[in-house]
This record gives structure tokens, sequence and C-alpha cells, in this order.
């Protein structure tokens, strides 16, 4: 009984939300929330780039969307005195539209080609701002962004950006998930797999990517005006190609078959970190200790142990024999 | 102002065109996107100052000792740590990530984060008649292009050569035609490797070396390959001249700050008409 | 020269060869028949060293090759000529060809060869400086049949001979086969074109579910009931 | 290594600690600037709890550094001072450098009354709003028009300048304070150009730069590593002219790298590392570490030392009150000479530090103290 | 008329694929193309099948136009076809490859799909697929990886894949290749079952059994050149068909 209960994904789902939307009951410093609402950020970042990765596409250019959805919220909300939760959508929506004009002309390239040419655009967009004076605040950035307020009432304390963080992230969860647990999904897991003979069977590629792309792009825009808001500073250097690689390691170090892969992914490489902090000048030698010992003997990424773990749990449980699956190596 | 760029382009093309080419092998056999590819032109460049400069070694004899010590190390990691990863490409890409970044601040470990200097093993000007410049640029330029050729020859002429393309194409067809497929996987790396560390200590006496020195070297190599398309040595070429000569006349002519700038847009327009950069997928 | 004793191979736990065992002598040409999955493509396989067999030994002039890395076993004087054609797609035809002589020094022989293949399969001459993926499916195959020549083998493994080939070419290569067996090569010949393969092979298996179920002349399987329906339509 | 460094590890003799959190670019790029600052705080802490610790309100405690590394990314930076004032409960923090890493902070510590110390070249650093944000480091809109006048004064028929500055926020903020200075005193800007960081080969840009025949290359908070190498190239391309930097060189790593090429290049020396004052402190507290980087070490010693006797004489430890004290303390000797607050007129506030001047210059392949001037 | 193909040429470099080819089928034909290796055959489907363009001439598909239009596009007008060498959807299973050939039977919206449960649509495509399966008569592999799928199964998929997508005129480029004669009965009957639906078949296939069993009329290409046309019986006999492509036994 208990089992099943446990075993339902809604189930499952709906325990995860109560024990997130409790949580702050047991947060007991401003750092831990510090850090809990970076990791919303991250995961609404690699949890977007997995929708992209799904139709085939390492895209490099995720930072770059995350910049014109910080530059726009910032610059509506500052210069043109929107209201904070226009901006905020626009900053998404405009990502978007720039991400589906981009991606017809670059979504033809494929491979390392497709990931070399959206780093150049991370570079075009980060140098473009970097030269820019004015507006953008060139090389310097914006300081003195205000702190979000929705429906009149101002997030400036901790909790209050963790509940808007989440919130953010649960849509993003369900939008992706739905897709990629959809028809929808096979159609885009198909056109990475082989897109010839995905065309042969009548898929229009370009428009399966495209979405892709551009519903990515919409939720690295969100990302980009959140982090803005939260952070109150934002300037080019917060927006190099080092922050996509990031994205790359959540999804591949976290396991790319699931979504569960980025949200795993993205939590250890968020938090473990912060634990390395305290060796001070040899953290980022740990962390890449850390980073090249799980990329060797995890295959699936962190999947893989949540799989070993369920396989041991199965072989333990019933003896009935696994399906058969053939080695894909010879 | 123009006969400088020129000789200023050349140089910057000689040192693309010598990292691009390992970076080119080593993706075109191994399908590695290797990100560490820098910091073996970091740590070629140390060992030419440790060998070179410290132990005073006969400079010609240190850089390529440097080089060998570093492209032996490349093999070591690709015996143990790449193979492990058969061809999963994201992976080796992620691998090749973490070891980048390790391998920097190990340096700075090792060998401080300050700025180290080799002076040239020999000074002075030549004069070409319609520009000035150092010995040892003329230096870096022939021997690139010594390099670029013996590579050529080596590629396409020698059966090794042709092993590693046929590798890099089909592992087990290659394995049937008698070649040792991993031992060409390492050496592929270890020559790949050992470009590297060759471009870092050969331009150190004109450069510096830190343990940052990488980055850029990486960056550069990056873009050279993709402007000329993976895995084909022409294209390195190619792609090279064209990267250092419009770095160079863009810096003169129009400013440092937009040239890079305008160089990605370049590239972006280059792989917009053709898609696999100039000469991809053609091996020549 | 060649012995396979009681061969078993597995794809993680599923049996493809279920003990086979034959044998084969210098100069011989045995052809292997059978219905898709037989187990035909794992037998040869195993011999080349593709795939480590489940249990068994193959020997192959008096040294067990069973388990060896396919470039070891390959330098005793084998060579295959893989299903599905599988050339070097990006390298030219004439490097394709070469690269099949790669274990040989003899440069003067291997130029030689070359022309032979080239007397052949005329078409690849016509197409020796063009990619090899850009040939036709049927000029891809003939290349790749050109390419185990060029290793000057002892023995010969040919799997899916026929594969997308023109019924004249078909006839030719038959031909070129017998030759080549005539002047002292020893040949594996595996093929679902029963006609073409008992028509050209001296000795034969047929394989059912990784067992050989008949063995015998091929002019006797020629004539044999089953076979006749089953294999060959009549 | 440990993130911490008090001497036995227990305390004070009372076992009180008093923590002090410390941040910077331990690692990449930054790695040059963050490790001398931290070995300066630690040497500080050093000589501080060997002379028994600092009393405060009767009871002593000896100081300990937490330490964390935040590569030269303004994220990290906010992360760490999250940590250090939610999680290590620290009031006080040294660092960090640069302005997004500096900015990024001033949205926890300002609003938590966490007093720090920096060292960054954005005018944004510095507000009325911003009263527990002290800068540290003179900026050359501190000590600029010291060394202009200085070249000036030695080189009358010098008139025209280029600049070279790195393509990030200090780059165009040092550029644009240098640049000023120039003008007052009459020189004309001939070339402003700003490659990106971690450029090797400056001869294209150097090829344009000199086209416009300056007298004096100023580099515009360029890294030492890159200014050697610039150096050298554009003696190579004929410039015989004089060289200025803006933004603290480490003098010997210019040296190293540039040798005879660097002859005649005038710089802002911080502190006299060569003085007997300064080796003494590095022979006792500082032979533990790498002596590359203790050349900009001493101006973090010398502001940690600061700001311990200004908490000293608060008699407390509330950063309120320390701050007040601290803004008050003019005349504190340190080992570049007597330190003193300004920025009222720039920033609002009297929260950036002057020392004198002390202008150096490559004389005979040696570089020397040729000037110190106190500013006005 | 289902096709009517008029002066179609295509080049590669300087080698003419396809060279001024004219001819027609007609709508419930079953209608075979042979021709010696590299006679252009397969890049005829190429470009009725828009996976390339036409460099000049025309392919009208029930009066109209449609060179230059995309294959999905083509696909949705009913043109469907299967490859000569092996493509599949590989890592995945024999029913999860012919539910991607369901795609535009059973088209999903983004929409509907995130808001809306689709699990009956899901449903639907997935017993749509078990059928052509069961059609083809590999029910009992459906559930295995196709990766390592004999030769002959793994062609047979790809002709269920196509036949999910409901073909007007189905074009199979080699289908028998790889299969034994037992097997490649098996294959022709069903072929005839689905031309008895009405299916319109073009057969690419140097099997001449099976070609001269099936095919009501054939098109007989060299050099890119139409060398022949006409009822098997009358390919059979011709000189030219004789010495370019069938050689002198049959
Ligand atoms: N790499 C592999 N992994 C898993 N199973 C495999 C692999 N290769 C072959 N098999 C299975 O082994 C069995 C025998 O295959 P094999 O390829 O030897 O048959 P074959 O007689 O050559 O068939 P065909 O005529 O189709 O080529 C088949 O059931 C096949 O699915
Ligand atoms: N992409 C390409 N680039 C260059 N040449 C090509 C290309 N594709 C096909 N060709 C050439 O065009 C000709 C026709 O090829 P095609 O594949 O259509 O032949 P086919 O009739 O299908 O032959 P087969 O029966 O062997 O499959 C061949 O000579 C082939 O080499
Ligand atoms: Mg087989
Ligand atoms: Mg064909």
């Amino acid at each position: 009984m208990i089992k099943d209960v446990l075993t339902s994904r809604r189930n499952q789902f709906i325990i995860v939300g109560i024990i997130l939307v409790l949580a702050p009951l047991l947060i007991s410093s401003d750092y831990y929330y510090h850090v809990v609402v970076f990791l919303f950020l991250n995961m609404i970042l690699a949890v977007s780039w997995n929708l992209i990765f799904q139709t085939g596409q390492v895209s490099l250019a995720h930072v770059a969307f995350m910049a014109i959805g910080a530059y726009t919220s910032t610059l509506l909300v500052m210069r043109l005195e929107y209201p904070f939760l226009i901006s905020f959508l626009l900053a998404g929506v405009l990502a978007a539209i720039l991400a589906v004009i981009i991606g017809l002309i670059v979504l033809r390239l494929k491979g390392i080609y497709f990931v070399m040419i959206t780093f150049a655009l991370t570079e075009i967009v980060r140098l473009s701002i970097t030269n820019s004076t004015g507006t953008l605040g060139g090389a310097s950035g914006i300081s003195g962004i205000p702190y979000p307020s929705l429906f009149g009432y101002q997030i400036d304390s901790r909790v209050g950006f963790y509940y808007f963080f989440l919130a953010v992230l649960a849509v993003t969860i369900f939008i992706v998930y739905r897709i990629l647990h959809s028809r929808v999904g096979r159609v885009l897991r198909g056109i990475s797999n082989n897109e010839t003979l995905s065309q042969a069977v009548g898929v229009n590629i370009s428009y399966y990517k495209i979405f892709a792309f551009a519903m990515g792009a919409f939720f690295a825009g969100l990302a980009g005006a959140l982090y803005a808001h939260y952070n109150t500073h934002i300037s080019p250097h917060s927006f190099t190609f080092v922050r996509s690689f990031d994205i790359i390691i959540f999804n591949i170090v976290g396991g790319t078959s699931h979504l569960l892969g980025p949200i795993l992914g993205s939590s250890i490489f968020t938090i473990l970190p912060e634990f390395f902090r305290s060796f001070a000048d040899y953290q980022v030698l740990v962390y890449s200790l850390a980073l090249i010992l799980s990329i060797l003997f995890l295959k699936d990424g962190f999947l893989s142990i949540i799989e070993g773990v369920k396989k041991q749990f199965k072989s333990k449980s019933d003896t009935k024999p696994e399906v058969k699956n053939y080695d894909h190596h010879v | 102002m123009f006969e400088q760029a020129l000789i200023n382009g050349m140089v910057l093309s000689s040192i693309y065109v010598l990292m691009a080419l390992g970076f080119t092998l080593i993706f075109g056999i191994m399908k590695i996107v290797n990100f560490a590819h820098g910091e073996f032109y970091m740590l070629g460049a140390f060992a030419l100052y440790f060998v070179y400069q410290v132990y005073e070694v006969n400079f010609f004899v240190a850089i390529i000792l440097s080089a060998i010590l570093i492209g032996l190390f490349g093999m070591l990691l690709e015996k143990f740590m790449f193979r492990r990863l058969g061809n999963d490409e994201l992976r080796s890409m992620i691998l090749a990530l973490g070891i980048s970044i390790f391998l920097q601040n190990l340096a700075i470990l090792l060998f401080g984060a300050t700025t180290k200097a080799i002076k040239a093993p020999f000074q002075g000007m030549l004069d070409l008649g319609f520009v000035k410049t150092s010995y040892y640029n003329v230096f870096i330029i022939i021997v690139s292009m010594v390099i670029l050729a013996v590579f050529y020859i080596f590629i396409k002429k020698m059966k090794t050569g042709q092993a590693f393309i046929a590798v890099s194409l089909d592992e087990e067809i290659a394995s049937v035609q008698g070649i040792n497929v991993k031992k060409i996987k390492m050496i592929a790396f270890g020559v790949g490797i050992f470009l590297a560390a060759f471009a870092g200590a050969l331009v150190t006496p004109l450069y510096t070396v830190s343990p940052m020195a990488g980055v850029n070297a990486l960056l550069n190599a990056f873009i050279v390959v993709i402007l000329g398309g993976l895995g084909s040595i022409m294209g390195a070429l190619w792609g090279g001249l064209i990267i250092g000569l419009s770095r160079s006349y863009l810096t003169t002519y129009v400013g440092a700050a937009e040239a890079d700038l305008l160089i990605f847009i370049m590239i972006a327009v280059v792989l917009l008409i053709k898609p696999n950069g100039l000469l991809g997928g053609s091996h020549q | 020269m060649l012995a396979v004793k009681d061969l078993y191979v597995e794809y993680s736990g599923i049996r493809a060869v279920n003990g086979v065992t034959f044998s084969m002598d210098e100069g011989q040409f045995i052809t292997l028949i059978g219905a898709n999955g037989a187990g035909k493509s794992s037998i040869v396989k195993a011999i080349t060293g593709l795939v480590k067999p489940k249990q068994g030994e193959i020997i192959f002039n008096d040294t067990n090759i069973e388990g060896r890395d396919s470039s070891v076993i390959i330098r005793q004087g084998i060579s295959y000529c893989p299903e599905g054609r599988r050339i070097f797609a990006t390298m030219t035809v004439e490097e394709n060809l070469k690269i099949g002589a790669y274990l040989r020094k003899d440069k003067k022989k291997i130029n030689d060869d070359l022309d032979k293949v080239y007397h052949y399969f005329p078409i690849l001459k016509e197409k020796r400086n063009l990619p090899g993926g850009s040939l036709s499916g049927g000029q891809q195959q003939m290349l790749a049949v050109g390419r185990s020549l060029m290793s000057d083998p002892k023995l010969l493994l040919i799997d899916e001979l026929t594969l997308g080939l023109a019924p004249i070419i078909i006839q030719d290569l038959a031909k070129i086969l017998i030759e080549l067996n005539q002047n002292g090569l020893a040949i594996i010949l595996i093929e679902q074109n029963a006609n073409v393969a008992l028509k050209t092979a001296n000795y034969g298996y047929v394989l059912e579910t990784g067992n050989i179920i008949l063995e015998d002349d091929t002019t006797e399987l020629t004539d044999n009931d089953f076979i006749q329906k089953a294999y060959l339509g009549i | 290594s440990s993130n911490s460094s008090t001497s036995d590890g227990g305390g004070g003799k009372d076992g009180e600690v008093l923590k002090i959190g410390v941040i910077g670019p331990f690692s990449g790029g930054g790695a040059g600037w963050g490790l001398p600052l931290q070995y300066g705080v630690e040497m500080a802490v050093k000589e501080l709890n060997e002379n028994g610790g600092i009393e405060i309100g009767g009871k002593t405690y000896q100081a300990e550094v937490i330490a964390y590394d935040d590569q030269y990314i303004g994220d990290e930076s906010v992360s760490a001072a999250n940590r250090l004032v939610f999680e290590d409960n620290v009031d006080f923090i040294i660092g960090t450098i640069g302005s997004a890493g500096v900015l990024g902070m001033q949205t926890i510590t300002e609003k938590n009354d966490v007093l720090i110390l920096t060292n960054s070249y954005g005018t944004e650093a510095l507000s009325p709003e911003k009263p527990f944000s002290f800068r540290v480091m003179p900026t050359n809109l501190e000590w600029g028009a010291e060394v202009v006048g200085y070249i000036a004064e030695q080189n009358p028929k010098a008139k025209k300048v280029a600049f070279l500055s790195p393509n990030d926020e200090s780059g165009w903020q040092v550029q644009k304070n240098a640049e000023e200075d120039f003008l007052e005193l009459d020189f004309e800007i001939v070339a402003n150009e700003f490659p990106e960081r971690n450029t090797q080969d400056y001869n294209p840009i150097l090829t344009k730069v000199l086209n416009t025949k300056p007298d004096i290359i100023a580099f515009g908070g360029t890294s030492p590593g890159e200014m050697g190498v610039a150096m050298n190239q554009a003696r190579a391309l004929g410039f015989e002219g004089i060289f200025t930097a803006f933004g603290g060189p480490a003098i010997q790593e210019v040296l190293n790298i540039a040798g005879d090429n660097a002859e005649g290049f005038v710089y802002y020396a911080q502190t006299d590392f060569e003085s007997p004052e300064v080796q003494e402190v590095i022979e006792k507290y500082g032979k533990d570490y790498k002596k590359e980087y203790l050349e900009i070490a001493p101006d973090w010693f010398d502001a940690t030392k600061l700001l311990f006797a200004a908490m000293k004489e608060t008699d407390s430890f509330d950063t309120a009150k320390v701050a007040e004290t601290l803004r008050g303390m003019d005349g504190f000797e340190g080992l570049a000479g007597e330190m003193k607050w300004t920025g009222e007129e720039d920033y609002g506030i009297n929260q950036q530090i002057t020392k004198p001047v002390v202008v150096g210059e490559v004389k005979d392949g040696k570089a020397v103290i040729v000037d110190v001037r106190d500013v006005d | 008329m289902m096709f009517d193909i008029k002066n179609l040429s295509k080049s590669f470099g300087g080698v003419a694929a396809v060279n001024d080819v004219s001819f027609q089928i007609n709508e419930g034909e079953l209608f075979g193309v042979i021709g010696p290796n590299g006679a252009g055959k397969t890049t005829l489907f190429n470009l009725i099948t828009g996976f390339l363009k036409a460099d000049s001439g025309e392919i009208s598909y029930f009066g109209t136009n449609v060179v230059g239009k995309r294959p999905n596009q083509l696909v949705q007008k009913g043109i469907v076809r299967t490859f000569q060498s092996t493509n599949l959807f590989l890592g995945n299973t024999v029913l999860e490859n012919v539910v991607m050939g369901s795609y535009l039977t059973h088209k999903p919206s983004i929409l509907k799909n995130i808001f809306i449960s689709t699990k009956a649509q899901e449903q639907s495509a997935l017993e749509y697929a078990e059928e052509v399966i069961e059609f083809v008569g590999m029910s009992a592999y459906k559930d295995l990886v196709v990766d390592n799928l004999p030769y002959g199964h793994k062609r047979l998929i790809g002709i269920a894949i196509a036949l999910a997508c409901k073909p007007k005129v189905l074009l199979l480029d080699e289908p028998a290749a790889g299969m034994v004669e037992d097997e490649t009965k098996e294959l022709i009957n069903i072929i005839k079952k689905v031309h008895q639906t009405g299916v319109t078949v073009v057969l690419i296939e140097h099997d001449m059994k099976m070609v001269m069993n099936l095919c009501e009329k054939i098109t007989v290409v060299e050099f890119g050149k139409k060398i022949a046309y006409g009822t098997p019986q009358e390919v059979r006999q011709d000189e030219e068909v004789i010495r370019a492509y069938l050689g002198v036994e049959s």
C-alpha cells in the first residue's frame, strides 16, 4: 500500500512539493537561503537547457539568453519603469523571440559546429554589452536594480526570494516535464536520434528544433531576470561562457536520460563547491577533481547511481528477469 | 603600417596553425573537443622554462624535449582517462574541461600565479627590406611551416597517418585492416598534445607563460579549427591564416576591442554559409 | 588450416552461436548459409576477433586465435569483408583500397594488386580520387570487396557478398572468387543468395538459430529437398 | 592548507576569537592579486596574535582568518560573503578585488552592518549609502595626478600619450581617471585602446598605437605579465618613449619579463618594498609564503592593522562604531607612510584611503624609488 | 496519373547521376526501377521524396509540381520512402520505432501536450503501431531494441515505419537486400497486401525474381538515363537491359 503511494509519479511530485514548501521552517540561516536560491536558479537553467539538448543540440548560448533576459528586465524596470511582473515576462518573451530568429539561421548547424556558433553568439552578446556605452552600462554593468515587487508586495527577504524562485522553478519543471514526457518529447528525441528518418516520417524538424530552442531560451530569459533582481547588480562579467559550461556540467554529470539528471546535477554541483569553499585556495582544485572523477566513473552521471540502487532494490524484491536489453557496444 | 601588420599577422597565424593542428587531430580521431588543449600549451611553456631556463639545456633540444615530455603525459591521460569513456563525445568534452581547470590550478600551486619569461636564444632584428622584424619571429614562421608540411605528408602519405583517419572513421573496420586501434589512438592523442606543447614552448620567448596562458591559446585554436573545418589539416592552415591576418589587420586598422567582436561575427557568417567550416569533413 | 571447435557466441546473455564446429583446409572454398539471425556473421566476427567468443577454440595454422585482438589476428593472413560495406566514407576510393594493404610492405606488389582490383571493378578506377561515401550502394560493395583483397590474404571471409549488387556484377564476382580460389586462396563466403553461394563454393554449412543443421558438398546441397524449398525457392 | 591561521587555534588567553573574513581570487586569472591579499591579512593577524591578541572590553581576543576563494567571479564573491556573514557570523571582511565582486558583496554586507575593506576601481563602490564599505587601496583617482606630475616634471618635452587598457570595468575606469590627470597637465591623448585581458600578442595593437607617435605609453590596469610583454613588443617595434602604468604593478614581475625594455618605466610603487621596514615584516611574518606574491601584500597588511587599531580605539566590535572611528582615523603610520581618508569630494563620503605616493622608476635595469609625494 | 516526371536531372560535381529522365507512374501501380549499380536509382528516389533538389526538370504529383518541397511536406502528401541502407532510431525498441512512424497519423500538439493529458492519443498511437508491426509479422520482436536485430529484420522494421505513415505511394529502395529466399517471399506477400489496400508501390531491387514477380511496369536506367521501359516480359528480353544489367545468365 505505502509502496504504491510512494511509487506513483504524481504522489512523488506532491510529496517533494510539500517538502519544498515547508523547507523554510528548517532553513536556519540566510546563507543557506542564498545557496538554495542560487540552486533554484541553476536548476531553471539546467532543466530548460535539457529541453534543447533533447533535440541533439549542445547549446552554449543559454547564458546569452540569460543575459538578454537580465538586461531586458533591468532596463524595463529601471529606465521605462514598467511593473516588475511585465518586465519579467517580457524578459522571457524577448529571449524566446530572439531565439526563434537566431534559431532559424543557426539550427542547421550540427554537432560541434553548433556548439561553436552558439559559443560565438555568447561572445558576441558579451562583447557587445562590454563595448557598449550608456544605457547598457558597458563593462561596469548596472547597479541598484530594484527588488521584484509582485502585486504591490515587495520581495526583499530571503524567504520571499525562496518562494518566488521556487514558483518559477516549479513552472519550468512542469512545462519541460510535460513536453518531454509526451508525444512531443518522443519527437524531439527522435530528431536527435535520426534527423533523416524523422524527416522521412513527416516531422518538420526545424519547427521542433526552433520550438525547443526558443522554449529553452524563454526560461533562460526568465532566469536572467530573476538573477538581475536578486543580485541587484549585473555586468557582462556575469555572462561569460563559463556559466554555459556549468549548465552543461549540471546536465552531463547529472545524467541526461531523465529530467531528474539536470536536477541532481545542478544540486550537487551547486552545493558541493560550497562544501569545498572552506578549502580556500584549494577549492577549485578539489572541485575539478570531483568533476573528473564523476565523469570517469558514472556512465549516465548521477542517474546511474540511482539506476544502480533501483536495480538492487528490484532484484531483491522480485526475481522476474529484466527485460532484455542489447548492449550497444561491441 | 600595412607591412608591419602583415608580419604581425604571419606570426599570429603560425602560432594559431600549430595549436590548431593538434586540436583538430585530436578531435578528428578521438572525437574529443579537447578543452584542455590550452593547458598542454601552457605546460609545454613551463617545461621549456625549466628545461631551458633553469637546467640550461640547449634551446632547440629543450623545445623538443619539453614537447615530448608533455606529449608523453598526454598519452598517459589518454590511456588512463579518456579511453575509459570510449566514444562518448560529451563526457570526453566535460572530462577535458575538468582536466583543464585542474591543470590550471595545479600550475598555480606548483609554479605560482605570476608570469614568467624566457629569453629568446637569439636576439636582433632582421631587415626584410620592406619591414624589420626580429629573428625569432622569422624562426617561428619557418618552424611552423616545416611542422605543417611534415604533418601533412605524415597524414596523407604515411601509413600511420592513414591509419589515424581510418580509426577516426570506423574503429572496428580499421582494426580488421590490421591497425592496432588502441595504440593508434594513444599515439594520435600524444601527437596532438605534443603539437600543443611544442607551440607553447616555441612562443614563450616571444610572449610569457603563466598558469592561465592556455585560455586564450585554446580559444584561438578553437575558432581557427571551426573556421577551417574540424579534422582538416588544410583547414587548420587556412583558418590560421585567415584569423591571424584578420586579427592583425582589424586590430591595427579598427581597434582591439572591435577586432574580437568582428572575428566572431565573421566566423558566424562563414559557418552559416559553409556549415562544416571552410574545408570541413574532407580530410584534405 | 582453420578449425573452429565448439564455438559459442553470446551478446549480453543472448546466445547467437550455439556450439558450432567445423574446419577447412588450405585452398578450400566454403559457404555458410542460413536465415536472418542464424549466427553466420557472429561466427566470422568471432574468427576476426570483433566479438569475443563465450567458449570454444579457433585455431588458424596451428595457433589459437580466439579472443585475440583483431589487429593481431589479421596479421596471420586473414582478411574480412564486413556485412553492410562499411567503407571509410571520407577517404578516397584509392585510400580505402590502400588501407586494405596496411600490413604489407612490398610496394610493388601492392600496386599490382591495386591494378588487379581496378581491373575487376573498372568503376572504382574511374572514381579513384572521389570520397568513398559518394559512391552508390553497389559501388561501395565493390569497394569493400576490393579492399579485402588488398591484404593478399591466405583466408578471405566475405559477409554478404552480393548485397545490393546488380545481377551482372554478381556473375562477374562469382567468377572472380572462383578464380582467386583456384589460385590458392581459401574463402569463407556468407551469402543470402543461396543460388550464388552454392554455385561458387565447394562445400556448404547450413545454419539455423546458432547451430549447424546440415553440411555437405554444394552439389549435394543443391539437390537437397529442404534446401531447395527454403533457400532456393524451387 | 587551511582556512584558519590562529597561532594556537584555541583563541586568546580568555579563549575569545575575533573572526576576520577574507574574500579574494585565489585561483584562476585573478590569483596574482588575490594571494597577496590573503597573505597580507594573514601576516597582520600573525603579528597581532604574537603580540598577545587584541583587548576589547576587557577581554583578549586572538584573531582568526576565514578565507574564501571567489575566483574573480562576482557571483562567487556574493556567495562567499553570504557564508561569512550568515554562517560564520563574521563582522569584518577584507576583500575582495574588482567591482563586480565588491558591488555584489555590498548587497549583503551593507544591509547587515558588516564592515568591509576592499579594493576596486569603480566609483560606485563608495557612497554615503554604503557607510560600512571602505576602500583601503588608493585608486589612481587619488595618486594618478602625482605620478603624471612626476612624469611631466622629468620629461618636459613629452606631450603625446597613448593608452592601452584591458577591456573590462577596471580598465575603463582606470583609463578614464588617468586621462583626466594627463589632460590637466596639457598632454594630448593620441590613442586609446582596449585589448581583451590575457592578450599575449600586442604587436597588432602596438602597430596601430605607435603610428600615432606617442611619447608615453600608459597602461590602464593591465596586469604585470601582460605589461612586460607589451613593453618588449613595443621596444621591438621601435618605441623609445616612456612607459607608465595606472594600477599597481608588481614591479619585479614586470622587470623579470621586460628586463632592459622596461627602462624608464614610471610607476606607482604602493610601498617601498625594499625598505628595511617592509623587509623586516616580510622576514618575520611572510617567510612561509611564496616571495613572488608579497610585493602587494604590505598594503593589505597595513589595511588590516588599521582595522585592528580602529577596533582597539573604539574598544568595541560594534561595526557602526568601528566604522565611525575608522573614518576619523587620520595619520595612521603604515609601511607606506601616513594613511588618511578622503573621498568626500569624489564619492560623497570619506572612506577612501590615501597614502603618500611612492613613485618608482626603472633605472639601469633596477626598480628604484625616485620620489615620495604627498597628496594634496 | 500519379507521377508525371519530366526531364529530371541531377548531377554531383560533373557526374550526371540522373540525366534527363522522364516517366510516369499511375495510381495503384506496382512500379519497378532497375539498373546497374550507380545508375542513379537511389538518387531518383531522393529527388522524388525531397531529400535532394533537382537541378532541372519537373516532378508533378497529382498535377502539382513538387520540386523544392521538403521531405516532411511530401510525406504529408502521402509520398513515403524507405532507405537503401538500414536507417532506424537506434537504441529504441521496434515498437518505439514504429510509433515514430505514426507521427502524422497521430500528430501531437505542443500546447495540448503541456496542459491536457494525451494518454488517449498515446495509447491509440501505440495500438496503431502494434497493428502495423503485426502486419509485417514482427510482433514477436516488438519489445527488442533494434540495434542488433538481424539485417533482414531491420529492413522489415524500416518498411513498417514507412507503412505507419499511411502512404499513398510507397517507395522501397532494395527492400529484399540481405534476405534469404523464404524471407523474400514473405516480403513479397507483405508488399502485395499493401498494394491491395490501394497503395502505389515503387520498387528498386536487384533481386530479379522479385521484380519480375511483383512489378507491372519497369523502368530501366543506366548512367542516369532511361534505357528501357515496359512490362517485365518486355524488359527481360530487351538486349540493352541484358547487356547493361542482367548479364547472360538471366
Ligand atoms: N552486437 C550484438 N548484440 C546483441 N545481439 C546481437 C549482436 N549481433 C548479433 N546479435 C544477435 O545474434 C543473433 C545472430 O546474429 P548474426 O548477425 O550472427 O546473424 P546472421 O546469420 O549473420 O544474420 P543476417 O543474415 O541477418 O546477417 C541474432 O539474433 C542477432 O540479433
Ligand atoms: N553525394 C554524392 N556525391 C557524389 N556523387 C554521388 C553522390 N550520390 C551519388 N553519387 C553518384 O551518383 C551515381 C548514382 O548513384 P545512386 O546512389 O543513385 O545509384 P544507384 O542506382 O542507387 O546504385 P546502387 O544500385 O548501387 O545503389 C553514382 O555514380 C554515385 O557515385
Ligand atoms: Mg549477418
Ligand atoms: Mg541505390
